[in-house]
Formats: C-alpha cells, structure tokens, sequence
C-alpha cells in the first residue's frame, strides 16, 4: 500500500462525489423550470444513494471480481472478503471500491438529464438500479475489470465508453419510449435559472480533476497530464461554444459556454491519460465542434426530447474523446504513444469496436429495463402532474418560497 | 376621486415618479406585472433552440388623486413615461369612489 | 512527519471547514423564513470565525495539552511553543491544530439550528464562545486529549460524543430556555428554499468525507474503510427517511431525504473507525429510524422548538452510533473487533458513561451559559423583530433582491 | 518526483480553480444586479477559459521560463518539452505548470469586480487577455520565475503583489478610465443576493488554503504553517470589520464581514509563508482595518467607481501583508524569520521597491492596453444597455424565471 | 370602455390568451397573485410536520376592453379558464372612464 | 357590488383575513406589491454605502363584496390592520358592476 497514493485517491474520491452532490444535480436543476427544481434534485440524490447500496451488494463485484470475459464473479458480494489488510494496486481495497463507486454514483444519474420534467419518481429508481446491475456493472468488467475488451487492449482512462456513451445511449433511449414533455418543442420554457446551471458546471469542472487525474489512481505524472489535459479540454470547448453563439445568434450564453465546459470534459475523459496539453485542447476543439451539432441534430432534426443533452453532450463527446485518441496519443509533448507494435489503425479499431458493441449493448438492455418498469409501475406522470409541477405533485414541496 | 393604472417600462419609474411628486402627488403603489401587447416579445435562445418570451416585464403604478390633480397625473405620466416606442404601456383611468386612511380613518380627498 | 499524511490531512481540513462554510450555513438558511436567511449564514459564520480565534488562545491547549483527566494544561495558550518543527503524531502540530479547528468551528454553528429567527445575534456570539471553552474543550480533552474517559478506554473515532452529543444537548437546551417561535407550532412556515437545504446537505456530505476519514489522522486503510462505511451510513438513512415518508405520506420529500443523510452521517461518525462497509449500511439503518422517531417526539410530542432538529438529528444520531459501536465491530468484514479482552459488555458500559455524563455536562454547563448571557444582553428579539426578520433588524440588509 | 507533494498539489490545484469557480463568480455575481448576474458569472468563466489557453500557449514560459531578469524565455512555448518525465522541484513539471494555471485564471478573473454592469463582453476578454501576458506573465517572473526581484530576495509567498497589486492596481485604473456606473454613487442599487456573496466568500476560503498552503509546493511543515496563518488572518479580519460595522452602524453585516474575509485571505497570502499563527492574527487585525479605509477613501472620497472594491480589498490588502511581513516574521512561534544576515529595514525596503515597480508597471501597461482595446472594440456599453441589463442585451438570457 | 379582471389558474393563461385573441382582443397584463377563497389550499409536510398552504399561487388578468366587446371577452375567458373544479377562478368586471395610450397618446377605444 | 381594495403591512395580513371571515367575507386576492407614500422606506448599509431603499413592501387585498358588507369590510380592515403608524396603508373602494364564477356562471353576488 503506497500512503501518497492512498491520500490522493481519498482526495479523488470527495471530489467525484461532489460532481454528482450538487454538481450535476445544480448543473441539471437549473435547466428546468422553476416547478420541477425539486424533483430533479430530488432523482440525483435519491439515484446516488440507490447506487451506493448496489454497488456495495452486487455492482463492485460484478465488476471488478475475477470472472469471465463477459462479467465479474460473485465472491465479493457486499464486499465480502474486503478487509483492513485487502490492497487493490497501491491502495487499500476498500478505497478502491469507494473511489469506483462513485462513478457508479454519477453514471445513472447523468442519464436523469433525458427524462426530467415528465418521469414518475419511482421510474427513475427502478430504471437506474436495474441499469446499473444490466449496463454499468458488466461493461465496467469488459472495460475496467479484465473483461473482453480489456483483452482487446482498448483504451478508456477514466471512462469515455464505461461512463458517457452508456449513459448516453441509454438515456436517449428512456427518452424516446417515455416521450417529449408536453408542447415539445415550440412550447418548452426556457431554463428557470441560468446561474444555477454555472455552478453546477463550474462544481463538475474541478470534479472531473478527481474523475480524471483520480483514475491514475496513483498521485503521479500520469494524473498530473491528465489532470492538464482535461482542464485544457474543458476550456477549449467553452470557447468553441461560445465562439459559435457569438457567430451565429450574436449573442454568446452562459448556459450555451457551460454545455460546452461540459462537452469538453466528456469529450477528454478516455483520452486524459494518452494525451498531453495539446491533446487535451485538440480534443477540446474537436468535442465542442461535434457536441454542438450533435444537439441541432437529436433536437432540432430528429426532434427527440433528450430534454438536457445527455446522448448530444456526454454520449457523443464520450465517443468522439475515444474515437480520436488513438490519433492523438502521439501529438504533442507528453502523450504516451501507443502500446507496442499497436498501430493507429489496430488501436482505433479497438476503439471503434467498443464504442458500437456497448452503445448496442446499452440500447437494447435498457429497452428491456424500461419495458419490465413501464409494465410494473408506469412511466410517464400525468397531464395535469406534468402542468402542475413534479416538485409538489411528487414530492410535496414547493422549491422557491420567497 | 380618480384611480389612475398605469402599465409603463420598468426604468421608467424613477422618471414617472418624479414627475408625479413635481405636480404634488406623494404616494403612489407599484406592481410587478408581465404585459402582453403590440410590442413582440423577444427572444432567447438556449442551445441552438430559440424561445418566445411573450409576456414582457412592465410595472404597474396606481395611483389615486382627486378630480382635479388627475388630469395633470396623467399627463405627467404620459411625459415621463413616453420614449416613443411600442411597450411604452397604457393609462387607464377609474372612478375611485372612496379612500381610506387606515392609521387615522380620515377618508375622501384627505385620506391621499 | 509523514508526507503523505499530511497531504491528506491538508485536504481533510479544507473539507471539513467547506462543511460549515458554506455546507452547514445553506443547509440550515434553506429551512428558515426568506426573511432570516441572512441571519443564519452570519451566525454561521460569524461563529466560525469567533470559534478559530478562541480555539487558538485558549481551546487548543486545554483540550489537548497534557493536563489532569478533566482539563488540559496551560502551557500551548496562543498556541505557544509551536513552531515548524513540532510534530503531533506523523503530522506538523500546527496542522493538528488547524484539523482539530475546523471541528471546533462546526460544533458550536451545529447549535445554530435550535434557535434560529428569535435569538439576539449576540447572544449567538456569546453563548457559543462561552460554550466552546467551557463545553467543548473539556469534553475533547476527556474523549481525545488523554482525559478520563480516553483512560477508560471510550471509542469515539469522529466525534459522535465529542461533537454530536455535545451540541445536541446544549442546542435543545437553548431552544427551551428561548422559547419557541412565534406561532409555534401550528402557524410556522416551511422552508423557504428546499433546494438550498439539499445543497448545504450535499457539501456536508462531501465535507463529511474529511471529517471522518481525516480523523485517521492518516492516509492509510483506516481512512479508507471510514470513508466508505460513512458514506453508506449516509446513502443508506436516506432512503431510510424515504421510504418512511413514502409510506407515511406517499410523497417522499428532498427535505426529508437530506434529514435521512445527515441523521445517517451523525450515527456513523464516532464509529466510523471501528466498522467497516457492512456496518456503515446497519449504523445507517438504525440513525435512520432513530433520528426521525426522535424528530416526531422532541417537536410533534414533547412540543419544544429545536426549531431545525438539532437534537432530534445530530445528538441523538451521534448517540445512537456511539452506543451501538460495540455491537457492530465485529460485523462482516472490515471492522476492528474490539480491543484485546475488552468484551462488548464493558464496551457498551463505558460508551454509555461518556454519552450519560458529557450529556450531563452539556446541560448543566449550557444552563449556566445562559443564565448569564441573558443577564448581560438578553436573548431574545423583540416580538416587533420577529416578525418582520431578523436579516434587516439585525444585520440591516435583504436576502432577496430580484 | 515526490508523490506525497505531488498529491497534495494536485488537491491544491483543485481548489484554486474552486476559488474561481464558482468562488469569485458567485461573490461577485451576489454583489451586482439581478438584471446583470450571468454578465458577472459570464466574464468570470469566459475569462478562466481565456486565460488557459493564454497560459498554455505563452504565459507559462514567459514567466518560467529561463530568461533574462525581465521576462522568461520561449522554449516552453505550448508547453514545448513537457513530457511526463520533466520535473519542476519535486512535482512533474505539467502539474507545476497546472497549479500556476490557476493562479492565471484567478488574477484576472479578480479585476472583473471593478468595471461590472457597463463593460462591453468583449472588451473584458481582450483587456484580460492582452492583460495576462504583459502584465501578469512579466511581473510572476520578476518574483517567482528568478527575475530581477527574486534576485533581490523579495518575499512573496502566494501572491500578494504578483496576484493582488497587479490586479487591484489595473482594476482601479480600468474603472477610472471606462467611468462610473450610471448613477453613481447616489443612486446605485444594493447588492441583489447577500447570502450568494457569502457563498462565493467561504469557497473563496476554502480554496484559498489550496492557493496558500499549495504555495508551499509540498506536503510539509510550510504549508501546514501557512494554512493555519491564513485561516486565522481571516476569521480575524472578519471580525474587524463586523465590530467596525457595529459601532459604526450599530448592525453588522454579512456582506461586511465576508468582505473582511476576503480582506483578511488578501493580506496574508504573501506573508503566509513567513509568519505563524499570530503573525496570522496580527495581519488579519491590519488588513481588516486598512482595507474599510481604504474602501472608504476610494470609493466614498474619491469617488472612483471601482465597483465591487477590487483595489480596496485585494491591492491595499496584498501590499499591507507585503509590507508588513519582514515585521512580522520573528513574531510568536512559527515564524521563518528573515534570511541570515537580512535586516528587517533591508527586507522592507525590497519589499517597498516591489510594490512600488510593480503598481507602476501593472498601471502603465493598462493605461495603454485599455487605449487599445477602446480604439479597437469600445470599452462601455450603450447607456440603454446599462439601463436593460446585461444579462439579455450581451448574453440574450434571464437570470431568474421563477 | 370596461376592465375585466380575471382571476384563473396559472396553467390556464395561454388557453385564455388565445381565446382573446380570437375575438380580437389584442392586449393583457398579468399579474401574480396569491388567492384565498372555497378552494382549500394544500398542505405540505416537512419532517413530519403538516404545514397548511392557504393561500394559492393564481393569475390576475387585466384586460381593458370597448363595452360591446367585454361581454364576448367574459364569455371567451370562461370557456377558456373552466374546467368545472373549485378554484376555477373568477371574473370581476369594472367600468374603465379612459385609456390612454403612452406611445401617441391616443385615448378612449383606439387606445386599446 | 364593491371591490375593496387595501394595501397593508404585509406582517398584518393574517389579521386582516381573521376579521373579514368574522363577517362573512369568504374570499380575497393577495398581491406583493411595492409602495412609496408618507412613510419613509429604510436605508441600507454596505460597504460603507448608504442605500436609500424608497420603495416599501406591502401586500395590496382586492376583496369584492355586496354592497352592504363592503362598509362592516372597510371598519374590519381598517381594525385588524391598524397599528396607527406611518404606513398602515390604505383603503380603496370602487364600484364593481358584474361578478362572474368561473366554474358556475353564476353572476352577481351569488358569484363571491
Ligand atoms: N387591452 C389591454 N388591457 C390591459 N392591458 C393592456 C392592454 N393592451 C396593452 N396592455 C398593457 O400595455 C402594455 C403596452 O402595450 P403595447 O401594445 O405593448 O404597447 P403600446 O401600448 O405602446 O402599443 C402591454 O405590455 C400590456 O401590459
Ligand atoms: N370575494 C372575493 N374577492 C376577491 N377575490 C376573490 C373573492 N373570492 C374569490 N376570489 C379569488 O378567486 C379565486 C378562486 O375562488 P374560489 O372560491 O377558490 O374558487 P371558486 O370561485 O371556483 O369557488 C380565489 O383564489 C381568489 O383569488
Ligand atoms: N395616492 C396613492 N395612490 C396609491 N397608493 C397609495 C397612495 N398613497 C399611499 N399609497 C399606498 O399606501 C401605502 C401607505 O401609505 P403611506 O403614506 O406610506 O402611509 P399612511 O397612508 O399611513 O400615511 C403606501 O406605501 C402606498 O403603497
């Protein structure tokens, strides 16, 4: 066990749980309307506690135990066998499991993005926990956990594939089968708090630190150029986006500069420990560019109500960060290259494979998962639940009383 | 008695209400409203997707004057409050058929 | 001095101050009237910074000092006699010092939440002042400076006595000597700003993460293990509150859910160094349940206006963890069993002393404090005052202005 | 390379973006407008995306570059030679180059506070841009990159006239030369969010621990020293300015006392390094006092529209700790006192010519970088678009929709 | 000219609005308002504590109208607003002496 | 019918509430509004700065009434609101020449 590392990770582990509480929760709440503020808080806290409690029964092994190919065994069920004395690499193990259950923490909840609005409460926990258990675990282990693909040598540092093109395909998905919101998309109101939403980007922002140079899970060189690259990602894309508003409407926006803040990190994720400083801002440029358009084109085109851009901002950056980093890993100063006698070629087919095989995969389990919950407890609230608000006709509350 | 509504541009209020208190009229009770009208709201537009703000935000002023003071009232208001553009808002004039003072009950013109 | 230690230490006092300011702040400011949202983050505030100057002149040394089993010496006042060089375990003094700090910032703002929108800002300042060299230091020394209780061989990892129990009891007494809000309890109105609640509840989650693992005082596996049992402590009272509001009243609320967390992170902390991830999810189950029945019978019951659940939440969840700590340390993997030839027995004996008499303690100490506060400067705003908020009348400004 | 400095860093790292953001945003967004809160949270952000990408491209080399004693060198140029095997002391050198980033973001960022609600959103970037490279890239080599002032043994630890005399200074003349805010100072409208001011105050001390005892570039006594120093400079300066208010006023405030804060973490940061936990409370007692005056003076006196005080608080707050320090450094325990053979008149007199050098040079080259940019873009916005708001007229969105 | 002041649900507005225009009335203000009446308002239940909501969020709509035209607006508003449950709202009518429009300083029907 | 309408401290509204249902008087419409009158509106204090805030909240009751109760309305109003202090407000009656209920149609005074 190496104390410095040890600390780090303590440290990574606060800072991506702070991504979600209140991060991802403000980024998110402030998007909606001022009625279903509430609600939407209320899915990310109730998802993360939902998800910590899996994690701890079944998801940690099944992802991270020895197994097969496909998925991991079952010796440590609610983390049997994991005592003071168990390492894990440099760490102890129990700080491993804590730092990976965060991202099972975060992952199910960027999906909350796609419904919000218009979801039954108890939708959203049963979706999210069964997702976590079909989706999240198994293709952790193919990626993370010495599965197939890890075999296959893909690269996916801190989770381009594990955590965003899940997330993202699945949410568009669950987006699709339960419908737009009501008078989507002429009547949709705009977001009730604009400042909010900066926070919760600006909170998500110094998160990713620990989501990213964490996933060196070492306090080392690797987490130190990850930890550059994704900051120069994060702001290359905001600039990106700002620089497109500003050409186009005139007017650049400060929810439209976070989305690409957002973009960018996703985008840098799998790249971060490949890439050096110009990576990172290549891959800034490159995801804010493809984020953009990909959200003129579910919402605009496709007209599908992915009410806050998961699949546009986090899958589609996710796979563009993957997708490039073989093309990337050499630019620059302090990328590290490519694996021995692995070409480009072999390394983006890799690549390529795991980004079709697990958006496959994500699509037609939660088709499944959504199909089982829609049966056993329904999907969609009301019409006059949805006139009327979530925050109370869900929760009981009302979210400004001033 | 005269109740004077006025819906106007929200920075014009300082101007309005020194015009008023110019032609002698101490008290006035402002609203926060949203007018809807000839004047096209604008828009907002949230990632890539463009959103019609169509009620817009105004502030209405009440006003209650005598008979006599009212038509200055309206007149001064008109003054401040005009920039000559469509939203510059309405007037409307009621019969106010009695005030009340509450702290010390004195009604009618008194009581303004 | 370790290197690595004090790394992780750095970054568990930066988290722990992040819970009072501004975690603790937002979360109890969200639960009162719009028009005293102003009060309480001065209060908190304020606090903090009164808290830091008296734990460098005097709290330090008399909790931590050697002295006699009841209070510390005299020797450490103005932090005399700590330069660069002085060590505290693996760690600087000085860093020892500044950790232990932040605790003695957040124990007395915890109070803050029995007496809020009807106390005099100064009697805020003086009665926790007061409390802090009079209470808390004495009881830090008794439980972590090598007083009586340390002799006897008392478990308290993070503070479940130390913090927890201390406030609690002190804050109910204030809020009875107070008297409870006008219009208490039928006409008080609900929080003015659920959102703001989860917000403050999140950041003390996060910040919790260096209370309780930073009081490892190291970066090793005991850090880690208490970082996970706290955190599903936490996740695990949460849903414990939801699913009691759930079936309770069919709307489970954020407000709710968050009280489930905190109760959840209170219970886990004094044994947050004892169990390990099986024991956090029991610890989390019990503080759930625990702490809301206590909720119903200090407010709905017993009717005394602990206007934000001090007790109800922090000393009885502190006490409960304390008390059942014993029983848990031996359950599943991870916990540290208890220590050679003590049986849970004595354990549980001793533990229930420290909680019987440091309540004691607390009560009689705070009676005094009182006394004498509201002889010099009176406690409560006048009914005038009251009414029309304590964020102009005292403190001159509004917390709103849109 | 030193894992145990490398992970405190990384931490460090994290919470001076923190300090930014959403910190100094949300300070500063709760101390304007309502009509002009995402203006502030825009420039802010817009800004630490600029000031990255600056950083990257040219500013780190000009500043550490080996160069001569004015200006650093251009073989770092997009961080040429950056691999993962440079180190910078006992960090990889891409972390050390990451850690001073963010120090590039936040100095800038500060100056934002003097020209709110009537700047055009172009002329911020522009003057920050061209700002970081001919103000702030010079003057961090003159101090901290082995120029001409580090030659002569200035003491700076984290920043007091390399962060806060180069922004304050240029702060003040920006505002004089844009002008007032209309109807200043009569007619100015109070702060529209008191308790967001607070918010972004306590990150802003959180992070400032990173920002100060990071400053130590290691996990050892230093930063131990530092971070105890700093914390007790501010809850210290704080208290000074709510007694001040209270006599003065007879009602303290909250925007009050976390202005003392901010006062309080400015006066320290370049003596942080330097003193102990006294000298700590002796510069919080200093600059809580000299930076009221100071406000006073500017903005009552003079009548300069230096609008949210930038130079009242961090410029007079980081030249009083520049000052004072070769006083204070033998004060009490922990204090590093001055180089062998440095007469504390020596050291004062280094420290004067410092501040001097550096007000006059940060003034000069913005006088001309503002003449630029209004000969170029325009500075101020129309008088109709002061009235409206900048929040729609710049950024086409509506900061509350409740 | 008449005032028509409705009181209605606040989801209820674009339904009314296009109703209005139907019949050609061109311009409303709306105003927040708080409403206390026959329909109960909810409780809320933090901590276990029942707190009574009485006073229920609705929307006042002011719409100035010539006579002739006031009573198709009333009918128009009522279809539009009602959906049979207590709460609906309701519907005041006064007499308005004058509008005046800021702009041009039109008054009487034009103004409208 | 009258339509009473009175601007209060806002800290006296349940009072005034409590007096009208004494006699009968079973609903109102609350709104958040702003006043400027005799009463001074408070300064604030920052940094140093004095704010001179002129506008005061207040909560403006529109209560319709039948003819008779509008009088026992206005002495209640002023009772329950009354502090004799600058700034207890102000009553306003106008004429109200048609009620409607939304829900029912009913008309007139069946329709308070
Ligand atoms: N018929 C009406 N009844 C009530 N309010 C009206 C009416 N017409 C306009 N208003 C109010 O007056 C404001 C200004 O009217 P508008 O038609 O936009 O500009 P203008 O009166 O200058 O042509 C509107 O925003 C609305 O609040
Ligand atoms: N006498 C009244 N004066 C003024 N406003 C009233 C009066 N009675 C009702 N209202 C308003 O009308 C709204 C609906 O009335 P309510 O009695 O709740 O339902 P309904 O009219 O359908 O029976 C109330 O919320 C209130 O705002
Ligand atoms: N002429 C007026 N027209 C409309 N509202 C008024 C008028 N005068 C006063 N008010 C309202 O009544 C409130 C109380 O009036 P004010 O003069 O302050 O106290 P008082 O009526 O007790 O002398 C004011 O805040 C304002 O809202």
């Amino acid at each position: 066990m190496n104390a410095a590392d040890t600390g780090w990770i303590l440290t990574a582990t606060a800072l991506v749980l702070l991504m979600t509480l209140p991060g991802l929760a403000l980024f998110y709440a402030g998007l909606v309307q001022s009625k279903n503020i509430l609600s939407v808080l209320m899915q990310c806290i109730a998802v993360a506690c939902a998800a910590s409690l899996i994690w701890f029964a079944v998801g940690y092994t099944l992802a991270f135990d020895e197994g097969n190919g496909w998925i991991g065994g079952t010796s440590k069920l609610f983390l049997a066998g994991i005592d003071r004395n168990s390492v894990s690499g440099t760490l102890p193990e129990s700080l491993f499991a804590m730092f990976q259950m965060t991202f099972a923490i975060i992952t199910p909840a960027l999906m909350i993005g796609a419904f919000v609005e218009r979801i039954k409460f108890g939708a959203v926990i049963m979706i999210c926990s069964l997702w976590l258990v079909v989706v999240y675990a198994p293709v952790t282990h193919w990626v993370w956990g010495g599965g197939w693909l890890a075999e296959r040598g893909i690269i996916d540092f801190a989770g381009g594939i594990v955590v965003h093109v899940t997330a993202g395909v699945s949410a568009l998905v669950i987006a699709v089968m339960l419908g737009a919101r009501k008078g989507f998309p002429e009547k949709i109101t705009p977001p009730h708090a604009p400042w909010m939403v900066m926070v919760g980007a600006s909170l998500l922002w110094v998160g990713w630190f620990g989501f990213n140079a964490g996933s060196a899970v070492a306090a080392d060189q690797n987490a130190a150029m990850a930890m550059i690259a994704t900051h120069l990602s994060a702001a290359t894309a905001s600039l990106v986006w700002l620089a497109i508003e500003k050409f186009r409407f005139g007017k650049p926006s400060l929810v439209g500069l976070v989305t690409g803040t957002i973009a960018g990190l996703a985008t840098v994720t799998p790249a971060s420990g490949t890439v050096g400083p110009l990576g990172g801002v290549l891959l800034g440029l490159a995801g804010g560019l493809v984020c953009y358009l990909a959200v003129e084109v579910i919402k605009m085109r496709m007209r599908i109500d992915d009410s806050l851009d998961v699949l546009a901002v986090h899958g589609v950056g996710g796979a563009t960060g993957t997708l490039l980093l073989p093309f990337l890993a050499t630019i620059g100063y302090g990328g590290t290259g490519l694996a021995e006698g692995v070409t480009i070629g072999n390394q983006f087919l890799t690549q390529l494979i795991g980004v079709a095989v697990v958006a496959f995969w994500s699509a037609l389990a939660t088709i499944i998962i959504v199909l089982v919950t829609k049966s056993m407890i329904g999907l969609r609230v009301t019409n006059d639940e949805e006139v009327e608000g979530l925050d109370f006709t869900y929760h009981g509350e009302t979210g400004y009383r001033q | 008695m005269k109740m004077i509504v006025a819906i106007i541009q929200p920075h014009r209020l300082d101007n309005v209400r020194e015009a008023l208190s110019d032609i002698g009229v101490a008290g006035l009770t402002v609203t926060e409203v949203k007018g809807y009208g000839r004047q096209k709201g604008h828009t907002e537009i949230y990632r890539g997707a463009e959103y019609q703000i169509q009620y817009i935000p105004k502030l209405k002023l009440e006003i209650a004057t005598d008979d006599k003071t009212a038509e200055q009232a309206v007149v001064a208001i008109r003054a401040a409050a005009g920039q000559n553009k469509i939203g510059d808002g309405k007037i409307f004039v009621f019969n106010l058929e009695d005030a009340i003072r509450i702290r010390t009950g004195e009604s009618g013109d008194e009581a303004l």
